[in-house]
């Protein structure tokens, strides 16, 4: 792009920049607008989650899980427990499925609207933000009521819950959903066809599939690039084969396939689907005693797994091998907020400096996961 | 312990034996009476052993317990088994309540061990009868063996694909183009510690998007120098894993392009997932283990 | 009520004619300093509670305990106004002290000199000068200095950014501007402030005001174009790109804090406000009364004048809340690609129609 | 482009009450249940802080070795009787349901700098003497989540009774008096 080239000048989007989503330091070579290499430093948020993992129990490991991806801590939760009971083959009652489900969509579209939110942010636009994070705090609220807690929730235990849906939660859920439908076409409205905001996010940062596949990366960043890939329906765990919801795929309306814009539609079109879901898990919610499978002792039998779920990033997979003590004896995450950045540094290069921003914004990553 | 004292136990130990239990019983130094005792009782449950393996019962009774009398075990083994066929009342009515609770707990046991031996009767079934359609790391075991003559080292192929270090390089690129495999993603790298002493392995997850089918391969190197050749260019991602691998494991990737610490600060010493890591006291001064008084 | 009246009516002004003259022009510059420093605390309460309203918070609030600002946090502008000023003036070690000590005030000088032409009322303006607009377009621009001496001054990667963009950004806008108010003096005539006023007063076909902007179909054009360039002229967005908080923290101002911050801050919403006023002169007809006949006089024009720029502050305030923000190469190419060829087409335009319509 | 200023203007005359900010100093949090309709008291639990009721805890250590941070440190010390009440230290012998206590809780500091307000000691007390002040519990200690202090150790907090040496030492174990 840039003809006149002066002497490369690096420069840090350092680890204290409004707009990297947290501490992640850019380590950048730029002469002036154009950037022509970009690559990522990270490890300033790194707390040793997996050390911990090697001396702690299996119920005491999902506050840790919590802590990985703190935007979608359900799901981290979810991940987890699939991945023992599936070491211990421990089957779970319906009711404890399909409140998973419920809760763990509902922290998709929290973490959608973050994510959406954010990336209007980095951007330019202001107010799309807080629209959707007036929304954000609805579903906060009643995480709030289920558990106490409104980000890192300790809710999804190995063969259960910590606690029942309380009395008429589900007519609330449903308020909520009703409620929300109608929001998404005001953000449409506001950001989403607006010729600026597609100005600048078409044809930006386009990530062709075989790239995206080759560095592993998943989840609405993979589904925006056309590969339709989503771990509910291809590789279903839990009980989401009993949903019908269809995956959205990037097909390039605006610009080509696979850039910002594409991304960002996927993540607005994927909460459509989640409200989908949710519905129809209210409406078969059986009842039953979540704390009836909640083994005494958690013992899983020596051998080893890897179960992967599908978090609001991509594919979250645990690989854990036990020794048969109560104590794994080694964790590993497979975080896919981890493949989304090793992809900046291929995608990002050659563009201008807000561009970069823009690319990062829409790959959605979270340090916490990261640096685990 | 001098030795007409030993001459003296052996033949008060015999004598107990044959039935004749006074000789050790007016041994009047103390010691060598409690040292012929003990000698006396080592000697009976050696006997016992003897009788207890021939007399070892089909039905997968409970294994003995060296605890209580040796008399008192056959007796519930005897009485389990005797449950077992259904007849309940035999346990019941034993008088002594520890023997009456061990054989209710031996009870238990056999019914599940029974219990679990007909659920894996009912799998195995299955699987024999459809043994046509090898399972898929059979017949990527094979593949790998036609082309990488002894590259395969473990034998039990069901889990994982065991594999020798050397040139798993060309594997990885036979195991992506190969058509009928097309493991185009890498979904992870697991660095493991084996154990204190022995050694490191790194476990790679594949899948194929196109197929939809996952193997793990395992790869083992030793503790002192551990090296594995590099898939950097076979998948991409491979990159960032690897360098992690490194950073927590200490595993060098040899190919690699940029082999350097990607979480820890590069100067940081010690890799810190090894079973015997110690992390280091001060890292530029700052003391690492946060002081709290008040407390501990 | 300009400058050579108020000499005159200083009583003993005639024996030392030039310490009066410096007496008059300073009243004059106290009265818009302040006027300013009012409307810019207003300005940035405005700002935050009409962005409240439109995304669905609170803003200020300040009701119940302790000294908040006040009962609808009327008192907001007074808490930010002793904020900067209380506020420690960092200066960073290795800045250029002098550039970077200067750059605030060249910034505010170039807003602040341009008020003087901009006439509030029948006959209270400062200056009438008969190159009134020309001034205030020319004087405009001496504000992108400063904005370069911040950048380079305060030594750091992201305000050199910040700077380097201003300075593209401002410079490329001044022309489109410029061209648009060639349009207006065409039809007019007279470069004068109160002059253009003039020739809008009596309506078109009874009952429209006869303002130039809706004189004819070209004119009505060159409001909005003259109108979104001065927006990028004052770094409004969707152009603020020279302080983009997502990309560069605050641009030119990054290092600036305290009273050196507020003058940025004040020169910034004088700029706007200037902006908007020139656009009521030049095309919405200044003091004149919508309804030609009645709510004339001094007080009304005051009042429609104030009214009619307030307005444009709030459509600039209403577009910061609505769009995101231009990448620099497209405010470059949509400067000279689209708004460059569209005020020459005005231009041509107006005159073809000046000589049909005569 | 104009569809977004619609947008905007429309949310500005519309100036809706149901704006999620709080204003912390006036309205305290639980805040009246305005949107979700539910009153903090049918909340599941509320995470605020760890309270003790030091009379009911029979020292079992289960919340202790439940924490995933270890942040829970207890020290206990059989006392001379089951279940026997002893005034001088104001040990009570009896739980509130009635079970009788073995030992003698010398030491019960919970660091609420290092808890991660996971809610996981709660659930193996046998005696749910440990619990998260307000929502469900308000009627044991009402809510409580403003207790910071100026200085990190303040933040452990000691929930065994306050006694004098020579009074604990009657009941510390009897070896462990001779050696002293």
């Amino acid at each position: 792009m840039g003809v006149v080239h002066g002497d490369l000048m690096t420069l840090n989007i350092g680890p204290q920049h409004p707009s990297t989503h947290g501490v992640l330091r850019l380590r950048v070579k730029t002469d002036g607008e154009i950037i022509s290499e970009v690559e990522p430093v990270i490890g300033y948020l790194h707390r040793c989650f997996e050390k911990h993992c090697e001396n702690v129990t299996y119920e005491q490991v999902i506050p840790y899980t919590d802590r990985c991806d703190y935007i979608a801590a359900m799901n981290n939760n979810f991940g987890y427990a699939v991945a023992v009971e599936e070491l211990m083959d421990l089957h779970v009652p319906d009711r404890v499925e399909h409140i998973r489900v419920i809760v763990s969509e509902l922290n998709r579209l929290a973490s959608h609207l973050l994510a959406l939110g954010t990336f209007g942010l980095d951007v330019g636009a202001f107010t799309p933000f807080l629209y959707m994070f007036r929304d954000r705090e609805r579903i906060l609220d009643l995480f709030e009521v289920l558990c106490g807690a409104r980000l890192l929730y300790n809710y999804i235990w190995v063969g259960g819950l910590s606690h029942d849906f309380p009395k008429g939660f589900e007519e609330k859920i449903i308020d909520f959903l009703d409620y929300f439908e109608p929001q998404l076409d005001e953000y449409n409205g506001i950001l989403t066809y607006n010729k600026i905001f597609i100005e600048r996010t078409a044809d930006v940062g386009v990530l062709p599939a075989e790239v995206a596949i080759s560095y592993g990366v998943t989840g609405p960043n993979l589904r925006g690039s056309g590969v339709k890939w989503d771990l509910r329906k291809d590789d279903t765990y839990s009980i989401y084969e009993q949903f019908d919801f269809n995956i959205p795929v990037g097909t390039g309306t605006v610009g080509t396939v696979g850039d910002c814009w594409d991304r960002y539609y996927v993540r607005m079109l994927e909460m459509t689907e989640s409200i989908k879901i949710i519905r129809q898990a209210v409406k078969a919610l059986p009842s039953g005693d979540v704390h009836q499978a909640l083994p005494k002792k958690i013992r899983p039998p020596k051998g080893s797994v890897y179960k992967r779920t599908e978090s609001p990033r991509g594919d979250l997979g645990y690989y854990i091998e036990s020794d048969g003590s109560p104590v794994p004896y080694r964790l590993k995450m497979r975080s896919p907020a981890f493949t989304a950045l090793s992809v900046m540094g291929e995608i990002a290069s050659g563009w201008m400096m807000s561009d970069v921003l823009a690319i990062l914004g829409s790959l959605d990553i979270v340090l916490g996961e990261i640096d685990r | 312990m001098s030795d007409e004292q030993a001459k003296l136990i052996q033949e008060a130990v015999a004598k107990a034996l044959a039935g004749d239990m006074d000789m050790i019983n007016n041994i009047e130094d103390r010691v060598t009476r409690s040292k012929a005792k003990a000698a006396l009782v080592k000697a009976k449950r050696e006997a016992k052993k003897s009788s207890a393996t021939e007399s070892e019962k089909p039905t997968s009774a409970p294994p003995v317990k060296p605890s209580a009398g040796d008399e008192k075990l056959s007796f519930i083994d005897e009485v389990v088994a005797k449950a077992l066929a259904g007849d309940m009342d035999a346990i019941n009515n034993i008088e002594d309540r520890i023997t009456r609770s061990k054989a209710k707990a031996a009870l238990v046991k056999a019914k599940r061990e029974a219990k679990k031996a007909a659920v894996t009767s009912e799998e195995t079934p299955q699987v024999e009868s459809i043994p046509a359609e090898k399972s898929l790391n059979q017949k990527v075991a094979e593949a790998i063996e036609k082309k990488f003559p002894s590259s395969l080292t473990g034998d039990d192929v069901d889990g994982h694909i065991q594999l020798k270090g050397d040139d798993w390089f060309n594997i990885a690129h036979y195991l992506k183009d190969n058509p009928d495999f097309l493991f185009d993603s890498l979904q992870c790298i697991t660095g493991f510690d084996l154990g204190l002493e022995n050694d490191l392995e790194v476990r790679y997850n594949l899948h194929s998007m196109t197929h939809n089918h996952a193997i793990e391969i395992r790869i083992q190197t030793d503790r002192k120098n551990p090296k594995i050749p590099s898939v950097e260019q076979v998948w991409r991602i491979g990159d960032w894993f690897e360098r992690e691998t490194y950073d927590m494991y200490g595993i060098i990737f040899e190919g690699h392009r940029n082999m350097t610490r990607i979480l820890l600060p590069d100067d940081w010493e010690g890799w810190p997932l090894l079973k015997d890591y110690e992390a280091q006291e001060t890292y530029h001064g700052i003391v690492v283990p946060k002081v709290k008084e008040g407390w501990e | 009520m300009t400058i050579d009246q108020l000499i005159n009516w200083i009583p003993f002004g005639a024996d030392w004619p030039a310490t009066t003259f410096f007496i008059a022009v300073l009243v004059c510059a106290l009265i818009i300093f302040i006027f300013i420093a009012a409307y810019a605390l207003t300005a940035i309460y405005g700002e935050v509670k009409i962005s409240s309203f439109m995304q669905d918070k609170v803003g200020p609030m300040g009701q119940g305990v302790g000294f908040h600002t006040g009962k609808f946090g009327l008192l907001q502008p007074v808490a930010d106004a002793l904020k900067l000023l209380l506020k420690e003036d960092i200066i960073p070690a290795l800045a250029d002290k002098k550039l970077f000590i200067m750059a605030p005030f060249v910034v505010f000088i170039g807003a602040f000199i341009s008020f003087a032409a901009l006439p509030f009322n029948q006959h209270t303006i400062v200056a009438d000068l008969n190159i009134g607009i020309f001034y205030i377009l020319a004087v405009g621009s001496l504000s992108v200095i400063g904005i370069i001496l911040a950048g380079w001054g305060s030594n750091n990667k992201w305000s050199l950014y910040g700077g380097m963009r201003s300075a593209a950004q401002i410079v490329s806008y001044e022309i489109p501007a410029g061209l648009s108010i060639v349009t207006v003096i065409m039809l007019t005539g007279t470069l004068s402030m109160q002059g253009i006023i003039e020739f809008q007063t009596g309506t078109i076909w009874g009952i429209f005001p006869n303002w130039i902007i809706f004189n004819n179909p070209f004119s009505f054009i060159a409001f909005f174009l003259f109108f979104i360039s001065g927006v990028a002229e004052c770094n409004r967005t969707p152009f603020d790109i020279p302080e983009a908080e997502s990309e560069l923290v605050a641009g030119a101002f990054t290092e600036y804090s305290g009273l050196r911050y507020a003058f940025f801050f004040l020169s910034e919403y004088a700029e706007m406000f200037v902006v908007s006023a020139v656009a009521t002169t030049a095309f919405l007809g200044g003091w004149l009364s919508p309804v030609s006949g009645y709510f004339e006089g001094p007080v009304w024009g005051l009042f429609w004048f104030m009214g009619k720029s307030l307005f444009l502050v709030f459509v600039m305030l209403w577009f910061r809340w609505t769009f995101p923000r231009l990448r620099v190469d497209q405010l470059m190419s949509v400067c000279w690609k689209v708004f460059l060829p569209f005020t020459l087409v005005n231009i041509f335009g107006v005159a073809i129609w000046s000589l049909i319509v005569g | 482009m104009l569809t977004g200023m619609g947008i905007t203007w429309w949310h500005m005359m519309k100036i809706r009450k149901n704006n999620v900010t709080l204003q912390y100093p006036e309205e305290r949090w639980p805040r009246p249940e305005r949107n979700i309709g539910f009153d903090f008291s049918e909340y599941n639990i509320i995470r605020s802080r760890l309270q003790v009721d030091i009379d009911d805890c029979i020292g079992c250590m289960k919340c202790e070795r439940a924490c995933p941070v270890q942040c829970i440190k207890i020290q206990t010390v059989k006392s001379g009787a089951r279940g026997e009440d002893l005034q001088d230290i104001s040990h009570t012998g009896l739980t509130s349901n009635g079970t009788k206590k073995a030992l003698i809780v010398l030491r019960f500091d919970i660091d609420l700098s290092e808890c991660c307000y996971c809610n996981l000691c709660t659930y193996p007390c046998p005696e749910d003497c440990i619990y998260m002040t307000g929502g469900p519990n308000s009627n044991k200690h009402p809510i409580d989540y403003e207790f910071s202090q100026y200085d990190r150790n303040e933040l452990i907090f000691k929930f065994a009774k306050e006694v004098e040496e020579e009074k604990m030492a009657k009941y510390l174990p009897k070896k462990e008096k001779v050696e002293a």
